[in-house]
């Protein structure tokens, strides 16, 4: 039983023991759901030290071959890159379900489709069978749409412009339109990987990760267009340029666990993808088209710095500063510099972190004040100081103020865009975290500060505390000492780079 | 070119004709067993025994069991004959050229001979023992489908 | 007796068939023509034994006729049925399942 | 070096209670007092620190990023002459501001009020961070930390919109310089890999070098209000007036300062830098200048002066002399301070701000008028106080650049009168509105003025020590260009131009010889565009709406409507083809029979086509 | 004399006896039960029936596994039926239905097993006809009728075209005493042409499905359960030993080329058409049209492990599929009507129902950790190692469409809060029960599709 598939098991065993659970019975089912979190939280914080930097590479690996004739085996190992993001996802269910700790309807369905969840995310990150990375990818599917589905908001956007028509007829805004969009891209995503993985087993031999990173040797013009097969697939999920719009629409409308899952941990899975897998498998192609990566992520940061200053909902609002935040991570990893990629991971978990606490945020202060537009509202620091600290500290770490994360991961991806191939890269990923700071610290003032609103509102309850203080503590601790991750990062990256001819 | 067999195809063309066009559904039976006696005659020609099978059993059998169908239907007639009757000759034109197209590559038979009752019987009891077999269970399921749906089902609607 | 003439008259019989059966309105007319098809089938079956002396296809024809009988057993019981049922002869007017 | 670790981290500590212990926090006056404690070990330690010190550079260093590539970025702290001054002056500033606030913030409500200590407990470390910084990155951090902090006190009074606003406009700006700064690191890493002050300051002059520095000074531009990225330090008025005292007279705005003074060992390396530097710094001072002589509100009068005398410093900077800038610094934090704090003292006693609304306090705020004068004279460089010494050391080494030179001069005369038009019209005269009762400010806010009063007095004679202290840090005389050709008659007309002003502002608003009002109609377009502080603020406005919004409104729409747009109609377009293939469905077994035959038909035509 | 290895079709055989037995003495109900219970009996015999040929029926492990499913469908389909028919009061010709089934299941055994086209043809033709009465039993519904009718006249003319087909395969195969390479040459084509006319129309293929929705929407449900599984296993199976052992050994390459030509169609017409359907058998029916398409990607990769695919696609699509429609017998016998509408809410109603639906739907969708998904993968990998990447493109870009109107039906049972229509009682147990059962294994088998897939891989001389 391989260390690694605790992070497997322990949520889905949470998930099948809450099936068992009367539906009455709250408080255990909301045990049962923290139970099957902290195992995978202790052992991501473990890793970190007991990865054994010197040796580098993938550790911890487990195999249980599963269909010999088809090269699909249960192949799990982890490397530093995998650590930091098994950490993320740890602490955002940890805290997704501290948030939702007060839901009222259907909960126990609730934690069993976070459970699952998680366990497709975990898996994803564990597995170095390529046939098992789709399964557990594609995993996340069904739980993500019930989630939304079920428990999201809906508000109704009228359609303008050249197809205004279809936005009445296919309902735009509403949770259902939401669930569906945000699913059927992760599907479009998902077809584009899987012909390509089975271009990679047919032509490399077998699924595993590792086989094919020896056995590989395509055309440089087949791994070319393999490699856009990649990008587009996993970008589709990283939200990158032509392909985000599902990010508003999904975000908006999944209650506050669904989003901070999906705008938390699933987009850093998309930009994973590409990094393991274009990257990590086709270096030649990789590095050939870097530049169209990166031009498209500097497109990402701007593109979702100014449209987040146009949106009146705060939820649009955070969902296209995640755009613009993956934009960082993608242009970090088109550096295919050392600062740059680490800087790419490091956002990945600083900006999942972050966004994390924003949705919480957003979303609590919409279930209290039943509001989302930003012109209705105004003065809330008044009643709820925590939300509003949290907030402002929340936008100072997408803004990249040091001493949080987001600086960490930013300014590593700065220097890294500046001592790429493209300097002039580092401009857009500068601009844009000022860009950051105009709409978020505006948004801030919009919501909280100003004179006091006419009736007062709830301040965050118990759990919610729990959740947004958890959050804030590891954007301090990621900001404050992030040696804790990039101690094991920074060797995989160097390592990941020789690849590069680094 | 035996005048008679020239004689015997125009005459199964014309009588398959009438089965299509003819108004009413009585009318079209007579021309269908016109075309089938036709093709029995046809037969002689190639297997004797087939033109017995033919105009006995087919032609007898079948003919007779439209003719209760319609007499039972009550409905001999209908007040427009076709329905869209554009499309089913275009169809038909196609069909009628992609058969010739699909045949025509086929070479001269080198020496048709007529199959002889006994060669053929002897054939067909030796390597069609086996679908024989199975012809009967399908016969005997015709029969116990065509009964389960004449019977009534008491109080249907 | 001659191989093409036959064959000729075979696809005849099978393409007034297929004429029968996509134009006729009435249920019994549809099944006329099928037989139509069915003996069309026969012709260019014995034809073939005829021409080229393969038995097989000789006694596929026979097959092919108690198979036939067989179908419009079945298929005037069904056509019964549905005069009995919907009270309608003609086959287009049968439209209740569509879309 | 224990006394060190104080200094920085007893701030911190205050903080970290502060933050995680919410109980403490919210009651109020045991808050302040624990930041207070804290505030006042770093001041004894800065202290002790500033006796013992002998001389010697000791610096601390570890890794906080690994990497492989290129050299790791180090984190660590550097305590030499420099650095122990200035420690001395902001635990000073610091120490008396938070006391003054027990007295100025008595009636906030207590859970307010911790969170106002916090913030100020949080400021002082950062503040102090960035003074024991020993490499750019570092500085960087806790520049940005000093960024967020003024922006949290500027907007600590939130539900007054303006101060929101202010808050953000300071944030903004500043953040606007930070970019600059971020880009000179970056160039710095690129080239050279590291970015610690020592090695920087070995390295011989280059292009590279020169860009790096423009970048730093940049971000010095925003945090030092220098011309144009001023137009936040007015408006941050709208914060409390003890952290306008702290942060916006006496540190934070002179961090910048203090960093090109750290960084002259590189910036001698590049001339043209340092010319750009003093034509800003001179053309700041007067601008300011102006735009103080017709403001009413008597905290936006000091805001400008400290904008000018920030001018000044940066201008010494750019005459390659550090010493006189950071003396400058030194003293121009006492007196700076003791003025805010009085004027604090005032409108705590009058509530407004409005200068023309007070009058003939003097007799019933007699402590206050006193502290305020001294600050003044120190202010217009008046002989025995503080201010004529460091301001003259600043006058002499930018004798040789005569168009600056000219603009300094001219800027003494103006800083005078503007200094003694605000003194006057608060102090003497009839009170002009009735129904206000003014009072002496409690002793808990008049003994901090008075320490700093005291101060601003008799800082000028320790000029001698603080250069000796500057010289070991920078390596070099840091005073070496104004001493040889320095004409003796330059101090002398200093002092003259700033008893002119004091005596112009005496006929116009002491003894009403001349009226004001007409001077001010007499030149209105002129006083119009000071009052509109020349417009910049608007074409920053401007700026913000064209650069931002509208291409926000543009992006938005285009996202919203076009990109998305393709989406559904895509999905819809898939709808319609779905119903459209239905209706080849019509029931009808004759078209049903269809599907048959041209399934044949097709299949025929690939039988006999291949 | 190795009768042994016919031991399935001899027992089906005595159970078609048993049951005619119990009807004519007047128990329908009860001869239902025994058809179930015969059905069950061949099913397990299966395991001990040894290879062999007898009597021109030769069976290999390919048709026992082939046979496998057929069984499992018969039993599922007639273990669904006494509580339907006992609700739609069809009981009096419980019998008939019963006989008419095990007459259909027959048909398919035999021709898994047939090895020349006489008896291929005979056993196709037993498989259809004895359905064409079946779907006509519910005499209450004027639909059923008319549903039964075109049913029987797309049948019949498509198998005119078959017998014309097999006539011409019989000279280009069979054993004649005279085929020159000339004849073969011509024939081959043509015949394999009209074959695909026959077998279309029995597998749904495009454009031959145009029968399936209306037969689908209008028969009894348990034996349009059968109906979507057994005959089109039975049909895509033999048709690929046909490919593989007559046509491509023959020469005729490019029949590869227009299966996958037809592959490509059917998965996109189905796909689409079933997109905007609300009554749930006829989405079901264009639904197995689609996955017919994705059966013949495996199958126009032409390799055995292709072969071997699709047997594990049917098993995988035997459950769901059939647990699919008996989940809508459920409905329909809960009073609901089998449409979008009558399904909303049905969480609230019955759980079990519901998340077994949903079981079902994800693996008719193929989403992870349900045996669909692992079936459908496994299909695309097939024609991936046969270089058919269009194919496998197509086919995952259509799995998107086709996860919009699964996740649709979901949404209505799952997520739409109230009932649109009152359910008149809960449904029998006996159903739900069944339909748990296939969930389970649709589940279960998700988590551990080797237990399926090497047997089949091994069946397919994979």
């Amino acid at each position: 039983m391989n260390l690694l598939s605790v992070f497997l098991l322990s949520p889905f065993i949470g998930a099948v023991l809450l099936f068992f659970i009367p539906r009455g019975s709250r408080t255990l089912i909301r045990l049962v759901a923290l139970l099957s979190a902290l195992p995978p939280l202790a052992l991501s914080v473990y890793l970190p030290f007991v990865y054994d930097t010197a040796r580098g590479g993938f550790q911890f690996l487990g195999e249980i071959p599963l269909l010999p004739e088809l090269g699909i085996a249960y192949l799990v190992g982890v490397d530093g890159i995998s650590i930091a993001l098994l950490f993320l996802t740890a602490v955002i269910y940890l805290t997704a379900i501290f948030t939702s700790w007060r839901i009222q309807t259907r909960d126990k369905e609730f934690f069993i489709y976070l459970a699952l969840l998680v366990t497709g995310v975990f898996g994803v990150f564990v597995s170095l069978d390529l046939f098992l990375f789709f399964l557990f990818y594609e995993l996340a599917v069904l739980p993500m749409y019930l989630l939304i589905g079920i428990w999201g908001s809906t508000k109704e956007i009228p359609g303008r412009g050249v197809f205004g028509w279809t936005y009445e007829a296919l309902k735009v805004g509403t949770k259902e339109y939401g669930a569906m969009k945000l699913t059927l891209y992760l599907l479009v995503g998902s077809a584009f990987i899987l012909a390509g993985i089975f271009y990679l087993a047919v032509h490399g031999g077998s699924f595993s990760y590792l086989a094919l990173q020896q056995s590989l040797d395509l055309p440089p013009d087949v791994a070319r267009v393999l490699f856009l097969v990649f990008y587009v697939g996993f970008g589709v999920l990283a939200g990158i340029w032509p392909f985000h719009t599902w990010s508003p629409d999904g975000h908006a409308a999944a209650p506050a666990a669904g989003s901070m899952m999906h705008a938390g941990v699933l987009m850093k899975l998309g930009a994973y993808g590409v990094l393991r897998v274009g990257f990590g498998l086709l270096p030649e192609a990789g590095a050939a088209l870097a530049w169209l990566v990166g031009t498209i992520a500097v497109i990402n940061i701007l593109y979702g710095a100014f449209g987040a200053g146009w949106q009146d909902d705060i939820k649009y609002l955070i969902a296209y500063s995640s755009v613009s935040h993956m934009g960082v991570v993608m242009l970090g990893m088109a550096t295919l510099t050392e600062p740059g990629v680490a800087g790419s991971v490091y956002q990945m978990v600083s900006h999942g972190i972050m966004t994390g606490l924003l949705f919480t945020i957003v979303n609590l202060v919409y279930h209290k004040t039943h509001v989302r537009e930003i012109s209705r509202m105004g003065g809330l620091a008044h009643f709820q100081p925590v939300l509003a600290t949290a907030f402002v500290v929340a936008g100072m770490t997408s803004l990249g103020l040091p001493g949080l994360s987001g600086f960490v991961a930013e300014f590593l991806v700065f220097l890294g865009a500046f001592t790429s191939q493209h300097p002039w890269w580092a401009v857009p990923a500068i601009v844009g975290a000022l860009l950051t700071s105009i709409y978020v610290l505006r948004a801030a003032r919009n919501i909280f500060f100003g004179p006091a609103p006419v009736h007062a509102v709830e301040d965050a309850q118990g759990s919610e505390v729990v959740s947004i203080v958890c959050l804030v503590a590891t954007l301090v601790l990621l900001g404050v000492v992030p040696r804790f991750l990039l101690d094991s990062l920074q060797p995989t990256v160097v390592e990941f780079l020789k690849l590069f001819g680094g | 070119m035996n005048p008679v067999f020239t004689l015997l195809v125009v005459l199964v063309m014309a009588a398959s004709l009438g089965v299509v066009l003819s108004r009413s559904v009585f009318r079209a039976a007579y021309f269908l067993a016109f075309a089938l006696v036709g093709t029995g005659f046809l037969y002689l020609g190639m297997s004797p025994i087939f033109s017995a099978v033919q105009i006995l059993l087919y032609t007898g059998g079948v003919l007779t069991l439209v003719i209760f169908a319609v007499m039972l239907s009550g409905k001999p007639e209908l007040s427009t004959v076709f329905h869209r009757p554009a499309q089913g000759l275009i169809a038909a034109l196609l069909v009628f050229f992609a058969l010739l197209s699909l045949t025509a590559r086929l070479p001269e038979p080198p020496e048709p001979r007529t199959i002889p009752v006994d060669v053929f019987a002897a054939y067909f009891f030796r390597e069609g023992a086996l679908a024989f077999e199975i012809l009967s269970l399908l016969l005997l399921a015709a029969l116990f489908g065509a009964l389960a749906v004449a019977r009534k089902q008491g109080g249907e609607g | 007796m001659s191989f093409r003439a036959l064959l000729f008259l075979s696809a005849w019989m099978f393409a007034t068939g297929i004429f029968g059966v996509l134009s006729r309105r009435h249920v019994v007319a549809l099944l006329l023509s099928i037989e139509l098809l069915f003996n069309g089938v026969n012709l260019a079956l014995l034809t073939f034994a005829w021409a080229y002396g393969a038995l097989s296809a000789a006694s596929l024809a026979f097959l092919g006729i108690a198979v036939t009988v067989a179908e419009v057993a079945v298929g005037l019981a069904i056509f019964l049925l549905v005069v009995r049922l919907t009270g309608k002869a003609a086959a287009d007017e049968l439209k209740q399942l569509a879309g | 070096m224990k006394a060190f670790y104080l200094v920085l981290f007893a701030p911190f500590v205050s903080f970290a209670l502060l933050a995680l212990w919410p109980g403490l926090r919210r009651s109020g006056k045991p808050a302040a007092w624990t930041s207070i404690a804290a505030v006042a070990v770093s001041l004894l330690s800065a202290i002790a620190l500033f006796f013992q010190y002998d001389g010697g550079v000791h610096e601390v260093r570890w890794v906080w990023i690994p990497l492989a590539h290129f050299p790791s970025l180090t984190v660590g702290f550097l305590v030499d002459g420099l650095s122990v001054v200035m420690a001395l002056v902001v635990a000073l500033v610091a120490f008396a501001v938070q006391v003054y606030s027990l007295g100025y913030m008595s009636e906030e409500p207590p859970a307010s009020l911790g969170r106002y200590y916090t913030y100020h407990s949080l400021f002082t470390f950062s503040m102090l961070g960035l003074v024991f910084a020993n490499n750019l990155l570092e500085a960087y951090i806790f520049w940005e930390l000093v960024g967020a902090c003024s922006y949290l006190l500027i907007g600590f009074w939130f539900y007054k919109p303006s101060a929101a606003r202010a808050a953000l406009k300071a944030f903004w700006t500043t953040r606007l310089g930070d970019v600059g700064f971020a880009l000179g690191i970056a160039v710095l890493f690129a080239h050279f890999g590291f970015l610690s002050y020592d090695k920087l300051f070995a390295l011989e002059p280059s292009h590279a070098l020169f860009l790096g520095l423009l970048g730093v000074y940049v971000g010095a531009m925003g945090k030092s209000a220098q011309f144009p990225l001023h137009i936040w330090l007015p408006d941050a008025m709208e914060g409390p007036t003890p952290v306008s005292a702290l942060i916006h007279a006496a540190t934070m705005v002179a961090a910048g300062v203090f960093l090109m003074v750290r960084l002259m060992p590189a910036l001698q390396h590049t001339p043209e830098l340092l010319h750009l530097v003093l034509w800003i710094g001179a053309i700041t001072a007067f601008l300011a200048a102006t735009m103080a002589l017709v403001e009413r509100d008597i905290k936006r009068v000091l805001a400008f002066s400290t904008i000018s005398q920030l001018g000044y410093m940066m201008a010494a900077v750019g005459a390659l002399s550090a010493g006189a800038a950071f003396f400058h610094l030194f003293t121009h934090a006492f007196f700076k301070a003791l003025l805010f704090l009085a004027a604090g003292s005032v409108i705590h006693a009058m509530h407004t701000n409005d200068m023309f609304a007070m009058g003939g306090l003097a007799r019933p705020m007699r402590w206050t008028m006193i502290l305020f004068l001294v600050g003044a004279l120190a202010l217009a460089g008046m002989p025995p106080l503080s201010g004529y010494f460091s301001k003259d050391e600043i006058l002499v080494a930018t004798a040789h650049a005569p168009v600056p030179f000219a603009l300094l001069m001219i800027t003494v005369f103006l800083t005078a009168f503007y200094m003694f038009r605000a003194f006057f019209l608060t102090f003497t005269g009839e009170p002009r509105n009735p129904e206000s009762h003014p009072h002496e400010s409690p002793v808990v806010m008049l003994w901090p003025m008075g320490v700093l009063a005291i101060l601003a007095a008799v800082a000028g004679f320790f000029g001698s020590t603080v250069h000796e202290m500057l010289n070991h840090s920078l390596g070099f005389e840091s005073l070496h260009s104004g001493e040889e050709h320095h004409p003796a008659w330059i101090p002398y007309l200093g002092l003259g131009l700033g008893l002119l002003g004091i005596l112009v502002a005496w006929m116009g608003y002491a003894r009403r010889i001349f009226r004001p009002e007409r001077v001010y109609a007499a030149f209105y377009p002129l006083a119009k565009v000071l009052e509109e502080r020349y417009f910049i603020d608007h074409i920053f406005l401007l700026l913000y709406w064209l650069g931002y919004n509208t291409v926000a409104t543009v992006v938005g729409f285009v996202d919203r409507y076009i990109v998305d747009g393709v989406v559904n109609f895509v999905t819809w377009a898939t709808f319609e083809v779905g119903k459209a293939l239905r209706r080849f469905h019509n029931g009808v077994v004759q078209d049903i029979l269809l599907g048959v035959v041209v399934g044949f038909l097709i299949l025929a035509f690939f039988a006999t086509g291949f | 004399m190795q009768t042994a290895s016919l031991l399935p079709v001899w027992l089906v055989l005595a159970t078609l006896g048993l049951t005619f037995l119990v009807d004519l003495s007047g128990r329908p109900r009860t001869a239902l039960r025994v058809a179930a219970l015969g059905g069950l009996v061949a099913l397990l015999s299966l395991i001990w029936t040894p290879d062999g040929a007898f009597l021109g029926l030769s069976v290999d492990a390919y048709v026992r596994f082939a046979q496998a499913v057929l069984l499992g469908a018969a039993v599922l389909a007639l273990l669904a039926s006494p509580p339907y028919m006992r609700h739609f009061r069809m009981e009096r010709l419980a019998g008939d239905y019963a006989l008419l089934l095990l007459f259909t299941l027959l048909g398919g055994m035999l021709l898994m097993s047939v090895r020349d086209w006489l008896a291929l043809f005979v056993a196709f033709e037993l498989l259809s006809i004895p359905l064409y009465a079946a779907a006509a039993l519910n005499k209450r519904s004027p639909e059923g009728a008319e549903g039964a009718l075109k049913f029987f006249l797309f049948g019949s003319v498509s198998s005119a075209f078959l017998l014309l087909g097999v006539g011409m395969m019989t000279l280009v195969s069979g054993s004649t005493a005279f085929s020159s390479v000339v004849v073969r040459e011509a024939f081959l084509p043509a015949g394999l042409a009209l074959l695909l006319v026959g077998f279309g129309f029995k597998v749904a293929m495009f454009p031959f499905y145009f029968w399936a929705p209306d037969v689908y929407e209008s028969a009894p449900t348990p034996l349009v359960a059968f109906l979507s599984v057994a005959p089109k296993a039975a049909g895509i199976l033999i048709l690929f030993r046909i490919l593989q052992e007559v046509v491509l050994p023959a020469g005729l390459s490019s029949a590869l080329a227009w299966v996958a030509f037809a592959s490509a169609l059917t998965m996109v017409v189905g796909n689409l058409l079933a997109l905007p359907q609300t009554h749930l058998k006829r989405l079901l029916a264009y639904s197995g049209v689609a996955h017919i398409g994705y059966v013949l990607a495996a199958l126009a990769a032409g390799t055995a492990e292709g072969a071997g695919m699709s047997l594990f696609y049917f098993t995988v699509y035997l459950f769901s599929n059939m647990g699919a429609f008996l989940g809508v017998a459920a409905v329909e016998m809960m009073g609901l009507s089998p449409t979008l509408e009558g399904v909303a809410g049905l969480y609230r109603r019955s759980p079990a129902l519901a998340m077994s639906f949903l079981a079902f739907l994800l693996s008719l969708g193929g989403i992870p950790f349900v045996l669909g998904f692992w079936s459908k993968l496994f299909v695309f990998f097939a024609a991936a190692q046969a270089g058919l990447w269009v194919l496998v493109f197509l086919g995952a870009l259509l799995a998107v469409v086709a996860l919009f109107y699964y996740l649709n039906v979901a949404r209505w049972m799952l997520i739409v809060e109230e009932m649109q229509e009152e359910p008149a009682g809960p449904p029998p147990a006996a159903v739900v029960a069944l339909v748990v059962m296939a969930a389970f294994v649709v589940v279960v088998g998700g988590l551990v599709p080797q237990v399926l897939v090497q047997p089949a891989l091994l069946a397919a001389g994979g």
